[in-house]
């Protein structure tokens, strides 16, 4: 399947067109090492689906065990890392890296729309796209798979029908990046469940820039077990 | 409410005195750990210390003045004002002073930004500490001082170099690296915010300090000698002591509890009613 | 007030040093020959190091809360804890151990530090000491009075002393810290001193059920890490307190 | 190492196909801006080498020391007889990533290139970090830096080729069959070695990296050879997330 899409886009190189960058006016510029302190947290108990709230314990099960088998934990775990991210800031595609085991997010602003549903293989990171309202960037997801740590903050957690939307905005002379999430899931949640995160601009990151987990028996009883 | 807070403040050391009454049966009941033969003093640096007023001056003025007022060089007298003053550390921000008595019952407001440390971190302090006790602990790689008032200093034994200047942002408690002569341990600090040195003297991020702590033979006092050398600042190094007495063995850190979101934090004296 | 209440607090300073090196002069044998440096102690028995909890280090379990702990109190806790944040009050224990950056630990002869990278103050087990300050005479503080001993290669620290309203006092599971809790820690080096295992038992009579174990895993940081000493918490930042004091955030809202 | 043998053989399956591409495309004469041009989705072009193997030494061959044309030729025999399987198990201090294997693959290169920092990584890992604010390379020597499969990388616009200047290889990886860094046409990447890269636009869709090696303890001169990559518009990466098995139980972990 995988194979099948990558040879599919490799022969899309010669028949598509070429994608020029969106006009960019003066937008703020988001580029940084991004860091979450004690005070950066404003998250609301989400207001839970019975079966979403009744799901919480085998969820959290299946979290750890993704834990333990280093598997990439994705979204929104990637933007919760305790670990500066990592976001670079070019005209037609913001990238963001965690230290975690997690893929790379990449956000598209070149004004492309979500493939379509048929097309697009989900992922622990979903497809982002991303569109200017006024300096706060809206940027929209979906194609979530339910794989990776799934827990969302303040209840909930990331199925396949998962709709994200966050806005970026900077304060503080750009020394501070305020994310409001916005999950929707009928499955999940009663109503739209918003929450609030205000990152730290670094100049520093601790190197090394990536953590090289490795899956192991003791790993799994530390993960999965009961503290001795 | 002011008196319940002044209360908890006031009245540590008068427990830690009866802590160290209470202390003292363990050492004469014979047979206990304690009851073995004399060793020799301990010439550690690491223990608890709190600063001693050596020529009995009394008051923080008269402590100031103890200190040989530092040569500055006439780009920095001028910069400063004037001749040799007596500036301190950066303090946390009085508040306005009232022109008039304030009325019975309306606190006297002495800091608008009660336990804020916005700027640089803490650790100015313990470059040069007041009454607040310091707590030193050594490691083969690093020296931890702490103080009770706030603020950590990390002095670095492993023989890392100080990062390049103007590679980092200056702090308050600056860059320090260590190394032991003797029993004496030596510290090079580089990086401190600007601000003011005790003896009128000024320090900038490229005011290099000296400190020499060295444990008095009989294992009671320690004496650090800062020096601080910049020659856009200084005509010669500016050199002073403070001496410390050491805490008995099992004395413990003090919690300097402060709650901005207190308002009580930001007063100082209540006036009563007077009589007319 | 700074100065006034130094002022005041030096003079009985001063009449307790006085005091107490009288008392000091008559059992200053105490004070044992030990080498100046940690040099001697074996590497399975020196936590010293920087020490960074990463993505996978946590292992709670919920707790086993007794009923008087309710939803109510629970809600209350999290508001006093959220006013802690907001007006960067001293963390206290459990959260100190885990504030969202490396932890500097270094162990002297007398004493391990645990020293955070925020505004709060350091942390401190006592091994020069292998018994409580009386509760007569010591006053509950948000860390409590810690003294430890070595079992093996297990530093096993105990914890009474706390005082049940300062800082964060929520603790990871479940329950809080109260005046009556007591907290035993097992520090353990793991995997050639590259992971350090701690493991916390609460039990509270008035909390838990039954005692409440939970175990944090931390990563050893390059030798030469330099924790930063800066980390300012500015209570009187207007824009962080309307960030931690304002309406919920909503859809929308693009963090106004 | 079923999942290796598909991934490479899907690679050589994207080679070929793509290489039916390449000729159709010439550089055009127009440059696109540096910033906002290289940013995207690059598949590295081969000219229909027809294999893996032979598609990573389709490049000019380096002149190489003695010594390691002799282990190359050990190696090749080595592979030739079966042993083509990692037996190394993977710890902890493994280091991650390779960078001269990252850039001759056919997974797509996502790169993001922003003011201060260009990030590049294969469909939707994380890879490298090259720093264009004028930072300098850290001590590689010193004990507390963590080589990585990437090195470290800092580069610098001279018109519109950012120039990449790398260091910082590890000296050895978790490789049975390789423990040190291959790179294209036989030679090696390691603590010794240092990488010079260019990177231009030829036309906005066109991508073309000059890669120069020097390391006196592989090459007897520098070693350089040049990747044409085309772009992916709108490209998704793919996400390689299959959960891990479960460890062995005897499979501790622990040192």
């Amino acid at each position: 399947m995988r194979c099948a899409l990558a040879v599919l886009l490799a022969v899309c190189t010669v028949t598509l067109a070429a994608q020029r960058p969106a006009e960019s006016a003066q937008r703020p510029d988001f580029s940084g090492y991004w860091e979450l302190r004690l005070d950066s947290f404003r998250v609301p108990r989400a207001a839970l689906t019975p079966q979403s709230t009744a799901a919480a314990e085998s969820q959290a099960k299946k979290d750890a065990e993704a834990l333990s088998r280093c598997a990439l934990i994705g979204m929104p775990a990637v933007m919760d890392d305790r670990s500066a991210l990592d976001v670079r800031h070019a005209p037609t595609v913001i990238g963001m890296v965690a230290k975690s085991p997690s893929s790379a997010r990449y956000i598209y602003i070149d004004g492309r729309s979500h493939p379509a549903a048929d097309e697009l293989e989900p992922t622990t990171n979903g497809h982002s796209i991303g569109r200017w309202d006024g300096d706060t960037l809206v940027v929209d997801t979906v194609g979530f798979n339910d794989r990776g740590v799934t827990r969302i903050p303040g209840g909930g957690h990331r199925t396949p029908a998962s709709h994200l939307v966050e806005r970026y905005r900077l304060h503080e002379d750009g020394q501070r990046l305020s994310v409001v999430f916005t999950w929707e899931d009928p499955s999940v949640f009663q109503r739209p469940h918003s929450y609030e995160f205000r990152y730290y601009k670094v100049s520093e990151i601790s190197e090394p820039r990536v953590i090289n987990c490795v899956p192991n028996a003791e790993r799994t009883r530390f993960l999965s077990g009961v503290p001795q | 409410m002011s008196l319940t807070c002044w209360g908890v403040d006031m009245a540590v050391p008068r427990l830690r005195v009866t802590m160290l009454l209470l202390l003292l049966p363990t050492v004469l009941v014979p047979g206990t750990v304690h009851a073995q033969a004399p060793s020799a003093p301990d010439r550690h640096i690491e223990g608890h210390w709190v600063r001693k007023d050596v020529g009995g001056a009394g008051n923080f003025g008269g402590l100031a003045n103890q200190i040989p007022p530092a040569q500055l060089t006439p780009e920095a007298a001028a910069g400063r004002g004037g001749g040799p003053g007596r500036a301190g550390g950066p303090g946390r921000g009085g508040g306005q002073q009232p022109s008039t008595p304030n009325a019975a019952g309306v606190p006297y407001i002495v800091v608008e930004r009660p336990c804020a440390n916005p700027g640089r971190g803490n650790g100015a302090l313990l470059i040069n500490p007041d009454s607040g006790g310091i707590h030193i602990i050594e490691h083969k790689d690093e020296v931890i001082l702490a103080g009770e008032r706030g603020g950590v200093r990390h002095i670095y034994l492993d023989a890392r170099p100080h990062p390049a200047p103007g590679s980092r942002v200056p702090v308050n408690a600056g860059h320090s690296l260590g190394r032991y002569e003797g029993d004496a341990l030596i510290v090079d600090t580089i990086g401190l915010t600007p601000g003011g040195v005790a003896g009128g003297g000024l320090r900038t991020a490229e005011t290099r300090l000296r400190e020499r702590l060295e444990v008095s033979p009989d294992g009671k006092t320690m004496t650090i000698t800062y020096t601080w050398e910049d020659p856009k600042i200084y005509q010669k190094p500016h050199t002073y002591s403070y001496v410390f007495d050491r805490l008995p063995s099992g004395s413990y850190a003090f919690e300097d509890w402060c709650d901005a979101g207190d308002p009580i934090e930001k007063q100082s004296i209540v006036p009563p009613p007077q009589k007319p | 007030m700074r100065g006034l209440k130094a002022g005041h607090m030096r003079s009985y300073r001063v009449a307790a040093i006085v005091l107490g090196a009288g008392i000091a002069a008559l059992f200053s044998y105490v004070a044992s020959a030990q080498t100046r440096e940690t040099a001697g102690t074996p590497a399975s028995r020196d936590l010293s190091g920087f020490w960074e909890l990463s993505f996978d280090s946590r292992r709670v379990p919920d707790a086993n809360l007794l009923s008087a702990v309710t939803r109510a109190v629970r809600a209350e806790r999290a508001k006093r804890d959220a006013y802690a944040i907001r007006w960067c009050n001293l963390l206290g224990m459990p959260f100190v151990m885990d504030s969202g950056r490396p932890l500097d630990i270094r162990q002297g002869r007398t004493a391990v530090i645990i020293v955070p990278e925020n505004a709060s103050g350091p942390r401190y087990l006592y091994l020069d000491r292998s018994t409580h300050i009386g509760e007569e005479i010591f006053d509950p503080t948000a860390y409590g009075d810690s003294i430890a001993h070595w079992e093996g290669d297990t530093l096993v620290a105990d914890t009474i002393g706390f005082h049940p309203d300062r800082g964060i006092t929520t603790i990871p599971g479940g329950g809080h810290r109260s005046a009556t809790s007591h907290l035993v820690e097992r520090y353990r080096l793991l995997q050639g001193g590259q992971v350090l295992s701690v493991v916390f038992t609460w039990t509270d009579p008035k909390v838990f059920r039954t005692p409440h174990t939970y175990e944090f895993r931390y990563y050893r940081l390059p030798a030469d890490y330099e924790p930063r000493t800066w980390l300012p918490c500015d209570p009187f930042d207007d824009g962080r307190g309307q960030f931690l004091e304002g309406p919920a955030p909503r859809a929308g809202a693009g963090g106004k | 190492m079923f999942k290796v043998t598909r991934i490479v053989s899907c690679a050589i399956a994207m080679i070929v196909l793509t290489a039916a591409a390449t000729h159709a495309q010439r550089p055009a004469a127009a440059i696109a801006p540096p910033l906002p041009g290289m940013s995207g989705m690059w598949l590295v072009q081969d000219p229909g080498s027809g294999s893996w193997a032979a598609w990573f030494n389709n490049v000019p061959k380096p002149a190489v020391r003695p010594e390691i044309a002799r282990d190359n030729e050990e190696t090749e025999k080595r592979e030739a007889a079966g042993n083509v399987v990692n037996t190394m198990a993977r710890r902890p201090d493994c280091p991650v990533g390779n960078l001269p294997m990252m850039m001759a693959s056919s997974p797509p290169l996502n790169i993001v290139v922003a003011r201060d920092e260009v990030l590049i990584a294969a469909e939707s890992g994380r890879g490298r970090f090259i720093y264009t604010d004028g930072r300098q390379h850290p001590d590689t020597k010193a004990p507390s830096y963590v080589p990585s499969g990437f090195g470290h990388s800092i580069g610098r616009w001279e018109g519109d080729t950012l120039v990449v200047d790398t260091i910082g290889f590890p000296a050895r990886v978790c490789d049975s069959r390789r423990p040190v860094m291959l790179v294209p046409g036989g030679g090696r990447a390691k603590d010794t070695s240092h990488l010079v890269e260019r990177f231009r636009l030829a036309d906005p869709e066109t991508l073309s990296v000059t890669f120069t090696w020097e390391d006196p303890t592989v090459y007897v001169k520098p070693h350089t050879y040049g990747y044409t990559y085309k772009r992916i518009p709108e490209g998704l990466p793919i996400e390689n997330n299959e959960q891990a098995p479960a460890p062995a139980a005897n499979q501790t972990g622990a040192k």
